[in-house]
């Protein structure tokens, strides 16, 4: 690479990758629980270029606004993660799907 | 009224429905139900006082925590969040009060419907605060307690086809937060700061933000069900029970799209390019054509009032290329106004009928027990309040002359032909021909006589008139437009409406 | 000294690296889940040299969140699969 | 290198060893009872290594405990891990357990 | 930088793609859930190496305490056939559940959406990573939160944005942590959480351990509550593990909910939410703006809050999994009662 390299621009590339990676997952993966997966490699993509830009601007402590967004962030992918769990293995229980594919 | 005390509304209209949605959880089952109800009645108050503080000290700032915008969250109401704020305060008091007697049905045939208030108000709060936030990261937040208030909504009944159509519109909600918040992360890491106004001084087209704007309008786009991306919409409109239905039809579907032109207007204004605006017609046009063309086709009632809603949001979309048009050649270019009033004239006039059409053929399943469309015979003579209500509310969708649906498109029409892009016209009229085709099928099948008598099960009075009430005011707000163009032209970006004496009546 | 902490790290990296083919082709879901307890264990280590090469004490306590929380998995995976036991006919 | 940076570091390279005794013996061992008893054993004793070698480095009391704590912890981990899953895996498949030859 | 930690972030990044590859791709559920379990680690070490201590604690909190607990619990069920009506379409012999990603490769249509797919998924990394590579150097708010610190009646910067400079976020997430709740009662039906069966002792080892673990945990916690004022620590890290001393009870057999009448459960849910609520009221009737706290009492305020934030989020986290394990654990005849017949309060 041309400019030396920072590290946060490594983790920063890593984010752009892992985010396509998640989407395509979302989109590929048929079985609930991997969808669920997905999301959740999805948001961390997001927070990780967050973070990493927020290394970036570092002065004496990390620019603290992305970080505590990032935790903000955490909090509520868990918790949307976890809601989904729970609707997968309501479905799960109820009707044996796991995927969306043999809906008509 | 001292400008003190206004900058208090916007945090109101926040504060209200969230504390009802926490007392009510508190309160035990059979209380829930009747606490409901007042608390809506405070939020809709709160509404009031804060388009009443617009129209009278023009856009009102509240600085959250004291803080300031660069370190802290400021709420912003300004003409088009107050229009919303209303729109979405009347529809609720009017859902609130169909709600109370149709759970209270409901109630004994299982599922957690004693959870619908809790959910109602905090999704009603997360509506509210994201028509006023101004910082794009807070954005996000509401924009997930929304979804997740939805979802949660939409699965009330219990029942599987409920569950699945609950999990894939969870999923699709969750994908596109995500990469609405990558959008935010590049700004952030462009222009470090978050507050709309800020970002809209600080930004250029540079690479990062044309693509942050893309991504972050991707995302919206999946929340709003536009075109490609609508496949979760009409499963689970659906399926959730009627007034629920109502809600995410007429107003959460709103939310990102009132979101994505608060993007494209304020604050991307120079990220944005003609082919986008052009793009984003192309798709609103598919919508058009193809939600109306399956609403045409289908057999349950439901689902037929959910495809329609697909149309309908596509007309809505047809806003952006005539606006995004205006930046190249002259930005008073007089057709600029027309657009932009006709484009959210459509969000209004459809918010009502949307809802009274969910809410008239509610009463039409309870009591006649199924959806199918063909088991609607003699229904006029039988439940007439509830016959009118959708005559009157399909009147609005296909845009005939009284209706706020007929000023939306009129205004969208002359809009189209004056800034000399006419291939939006031939779009907007062939929807309104297959709108026309399922709603007067369906009326059809309403006046004509029934082959043997079926008796109906009670529905209480209430239901039928807060679905009539709808309907009237889908009309309503076509006869009387001054004072909604009063409202919508506080601090609007083509501000010539009302000067340049158009009214209301065009 | 700061250095040698950073080969070290690299060296339990690639120690993970490695573990993960168990993962793959352990035959039955204890022996994955092993893997997972490795980690863990790794994970406190890199964690313990990255706070004296970057002088943070806040990691020890990221550590110590790690050590409190290790056997929670493992207590969770046989009470739950072992109650699958149960229900095999 | 003053003392204590040599002691760190012979400690810290012997953790490190085990750790990789740890790692070699779960991937090359045949069974699982042998697997877990490499695991669970080896990596205790390579993170108590390292945090030997830390202790030399830390200044205050606090750390020195805190670091105490946590490799405490870890064998209480690692340990029931080992009793749990060993326990689990009998239940599961007593044949391979008593196996004599193995290949 | 010395090039050993260019090495180390590089290696660092290649692993993490590898797990989340990995966990997306593999054949069983079991390998891709701890695969994910493993990326959850790997991430707490990129935040470490990132210098966010408190989101690394954060990570490492949820991701160990609750994440990992979840999916196994998840897991068990996607690996039984269902207890309810519906047959299993797929074959559900335990432990390897068949995913549909084999599946779905059969029939054509799909290996030309997969391909399609993928084919968009590397042009979307691309144009990322060049956006990415391309972006100004911003600066950041740090100078903004620097100048602000003192006002804000706590040292640690993270701490003083989270509660205070942004307190509306914080807010809201605490509510969208209680409306998770509400949502899985909907999928579950209102019972409480005193439904179900306890799982049984795991034995005298165990049950030592776990005896003498959880006054650890709370003490950990509490200790993580009362550093956040000047160090990496603070509500929700704190809150997570109160929650996961509540598993690890519950895992162990221990009748934690049967005593739990749906008021108290209620009032568990709303009390961080609510406190959160009482406090930005009551700074509005000085005339001051919502959440705004009074620069002298602005430190007390905050650690009242974050306690009261702690205890409800662990309360929030043990109803999570309790609620979960309860509901479908036990393949017993409550799927064919109706869900909300119990005692709803």
């Amino acid at each position: 690479m041309t400019a030396p390299v920072e590290s946060y621009q490594i983790y920063a590339v890593t984010a752009g990758i892992l985010f396509s990676m998640g989407l395509a997952g979302l989109f590929l993966c048929g079985h609930f629980f991997k969808k669920i997966i997905a999301t959740k490699i999805l948001g961390t993509a997001v927070f990780l270029l967050f973070i990493s830009l927020a290394k970036r601007d570092f002065v004496e402590f990390a620019d603290p606004v992305p970080h505590a967004m990032v935790i903000t962030g955490i909090v509520v992918a868990v918790s949307a993660g976890a809601f989904a769990l729970a609707l997968a293995r309501r479905i799960w229980n109820e009707t044996g799907r796991s995927t969306f594919e043999d809906s008509q | 009224m001292n400008g003190e005390l206004t900058t208090l509304f916007p945090a109101l209209t926040v504060i209200t429905p969230i504390t009802g949605a926490v007392v009510v959880f508190l309160l035990p089952a059979r209380l829930r139900a009747r606490a409901g109800l007042p608390a809506a009645g405070f939020t809709v108050a709160a509404a009031i006082l804060l388009a009443w503080g617009v129209v009278t000290e023009g856009a009102v700032r509240h600085e959250l925590g004291g803080w300031g915008a660069p370190l802290g969250i400021d709420l912003h109401a300004d003409g088009l969040s107050s229009v919303f704020v209303l729109m979405t305060a009347a529809i609720g008091l009017l859902v609130s009060f169909y709600a109370k007697p149709f759970f209270a049905l409901a109630g004994e045939k299982g599922g957690a419907s004693e959870l619908f208030w809790p959910l109602w108000l905090f999704l009603w709060a997360s509506l509210n605060g994201l028509f006023l936030s101004s910082d794009l990261f807070n954005l996000y937040v509401t924009i997930e307690v929304m979804g997740l208030a939805a979802v949660a909504l939409a699965v009330l009944s219990g029942r599987p086809p409920a569950l699945v159509a609950g999990l894939r519109y969870l999923l699709a909600a969750l994908g596109g937060s995500m990469a609405y918040l990558m959008g935010v992360a590049l700004v952030y890491g462009e222009v470090s700061t978050l507050d709309l106004g800020l970002v809209s001084e600080a930004v250029e087209g540079s690479p990062a933000i044309r693509v942050a704007f893309g991504l972050m309008i991707a995302g919206l786009l999946v929340k709003t069900a536009v075109f490609p991306l609508h496949f979760w919409l009409p499963a689970a409109h659906s399926s959730a029970q009627a007034p629920v239905s109502a809600i995410l039809s007429a107003l959460v579907v709103k939310a990102s799209f009132y979101l994505i032109l608060r993007l494209w207007v304020d604050v991307f204004d120079v990220a944005v390019t003609v082919a986008a605006g052009q793009a984003l017609g192309v798709l609103g046009s598919a919508a058009v054509i193809w939600g109306s063309y399956q609403a045409l086709r289908q057999r349950r009632l439901k689902l037929m009032v959910a495809h329609s809603t697909v149309g309908q949001i596509g007309y809505m979309f047809l806003l952006f290329p005539l606006i995004t048009i205006g930046y190249r050649e002259a930005a008073d270019a007089p057709w600029l106004a027309h657009a932009w009033t006709g484009g959210i004239y459509q969000a209004l006039a459809h918010g009502f009928a949307k809802a009274s059409m969910f809410l008239a053929v509610g009463v039409f399943v309870l009591a006649v027990g199924n959806d199918d469309r063909r088991s609607i015979g003699d229904l006029v003579a039988r439940l007439p309040m509830t016959t009118f209500a959708l005559a009157l509310a399909g009147i609005s969708l296909i845009g005939l002359p009284p209706s706020g649906g007929f000023v939306a498109k009129w205004m969208l029409l002359k809009a189209t032909f004056s800034s000399g892009q006419w291939w939006w016209a031939p779009v907007i009229l062939t929807g309104s021909f297959l709108t026309a085709g399922y709603v007067f099928m369906v009326l059809r099948q309403a006046f004509a006589p029934a082959g043997k008598p079926i008796e109906l099960n009670p529905v209480p009075r209430t239901m039928e008139v807060t679905a009539l009430l709808l309907g009237a005011t889908a009309i309503l707000i076509g006869l009387r437009a001054e004072e909604v163009l009063i409202l919508l032209d506080v601090g609007a970006p083509f501000d010539e409406a009302v000067e340049a004496g158009e009214g209301g009546e065009p | 000294m700061n250095s040698f902490y950073m080969a070290l790290t690299i060296f339990l990296v690639l120690n993970i690296a490695a573990s993960m083919v168990r993962v793959i082709r352990g035959p039955t879901p204890a022996d994955r889940l092993m893997t997972a307890q490795l980690f863990g264990t790794t994970g406190m280590a890199i964690l313990l040299l990255l706070a004296e090469a970057m002088e943070e004490p806040a990691l020890r306590n990221v550590t110590l969140v790690f050590a409190v929380l290790a056997v929670l998995l493992v207590i969770c995976f046989v009470q739950t699969a072992e109650s699958k036991e149960t229900t095999k006919p | 290198m003053n003392a204590a940076d040599a002691l760190t570091v012979i400690f810290c390279l012997a953790g490190a060893v085990f750790f990789l005794a740890g790692t070699v013996g779960l991937l090359r061992f045949p069974d699982i009872f042998s697997r877990l008893h490499a695991l669970t054993k080896a990596d205790n004793l390579g993170l108590g290594l390292i945090v030997i070698g830390l202790i030399f480095q830390s200044d205050s009391l606090a750390a020195i405990l805190k670091l105490l704590l946590i490799w405490i912890l870890a064998l209480a981990a690692g340990s029931n891990a080992c009793y749990a899953i060993g326990r689990f895996a009998l239940a599961r498949s007593p044949q391979d357990a008593v196996r004599e030859d193995d290949p | 930088m010395n090039p050993l930690e260019h090495a180390l972030d590089t290696l660092l990044c290649l692993l993490l793609l590898v797990l989340a590859w990995k966990a997306l791709r593999a054949e069983h559920l079991y390998q891709s859930a701890i695969f994910f379990i493993a990326f959850g680690l790997g991430m707490a070490l990129a935040w470490v190496r990132l210098a966010a201590p408190d989101v690394a604690l954060a990570e490492a909190a949820i991701g160990a305490g609750l994440l990992g607990v979840l999916l196994l619990d998840s897991l068990r069920v996607f690996s039984r056939p269902p207890n309810g009506s519906g047959k299993a379409r797929q074959n559900t012999d335990p432990g390897d559940a068949e995913t549909a990603t084999a599946t779905t490769s059969r029939h054509p249509g799909a290996r030309a959406t997969r391909l399609l797919a993928t084919a968009a998924a590397a042009g979307l990394a691309a144009v990322l990573v060049t956006a990415i590579v391309r972006i100004g150097d911003g600066g950041g708010l740090t100078e903004e939160a620097a100048g602000q610190l003192e006002g804000s009646g706590v040292e640690h910067p993270v701490t003083a944005v989270l509660l205070n400079f942004r307190g509306y976020d914080t807010w809201l997430e605490v509510g969208v942590l209680f409306l998770a709740m509400l949502g899985i009662y909907c999928a579950g039906g209102w019972v409480g959480l005193t439904g179900g069966r306890e799982p049984d002792s795991p034995g005298p080892l165990l049950s030592w351990l776990i005896r003498g673990l959880t006054p650890l945990l709370i003490l950990t916690a509490a200790y993580l509550l009362w550093l956040g004022k000047e160090a990496p620590g603070g509500a929700f890290q704190a809150g997570v593990l109160i929650g996961a001393a509540g598993i690890l009870l519950r895992l162990a057999g221990y009748p934690l909910t049967a005593h739990l009448s749906p008021g108290m459960v209620k009032l568990g849910l709303t009390l961080g939410f609510g406190t959160f609520l009482v406090f930005g009221i009551a700074a509005l009737i000085p005339g001051g703006a919502f959440l705004e706290y009074p620069e002298y009492w602005a430190g007390e305020i905050i650690l009242l809050v974050e306690t009261a934030a702690a205890i409800s989020i662990g309360f929030t986290v043990f109803a999570f999994f309790a609620y979960l394990s309860s509901r479908d654990g036990s393949p017993s005849e409550e799927h064919n009662s109706k869900p909300s017949t119990t005692n709803s309060d």
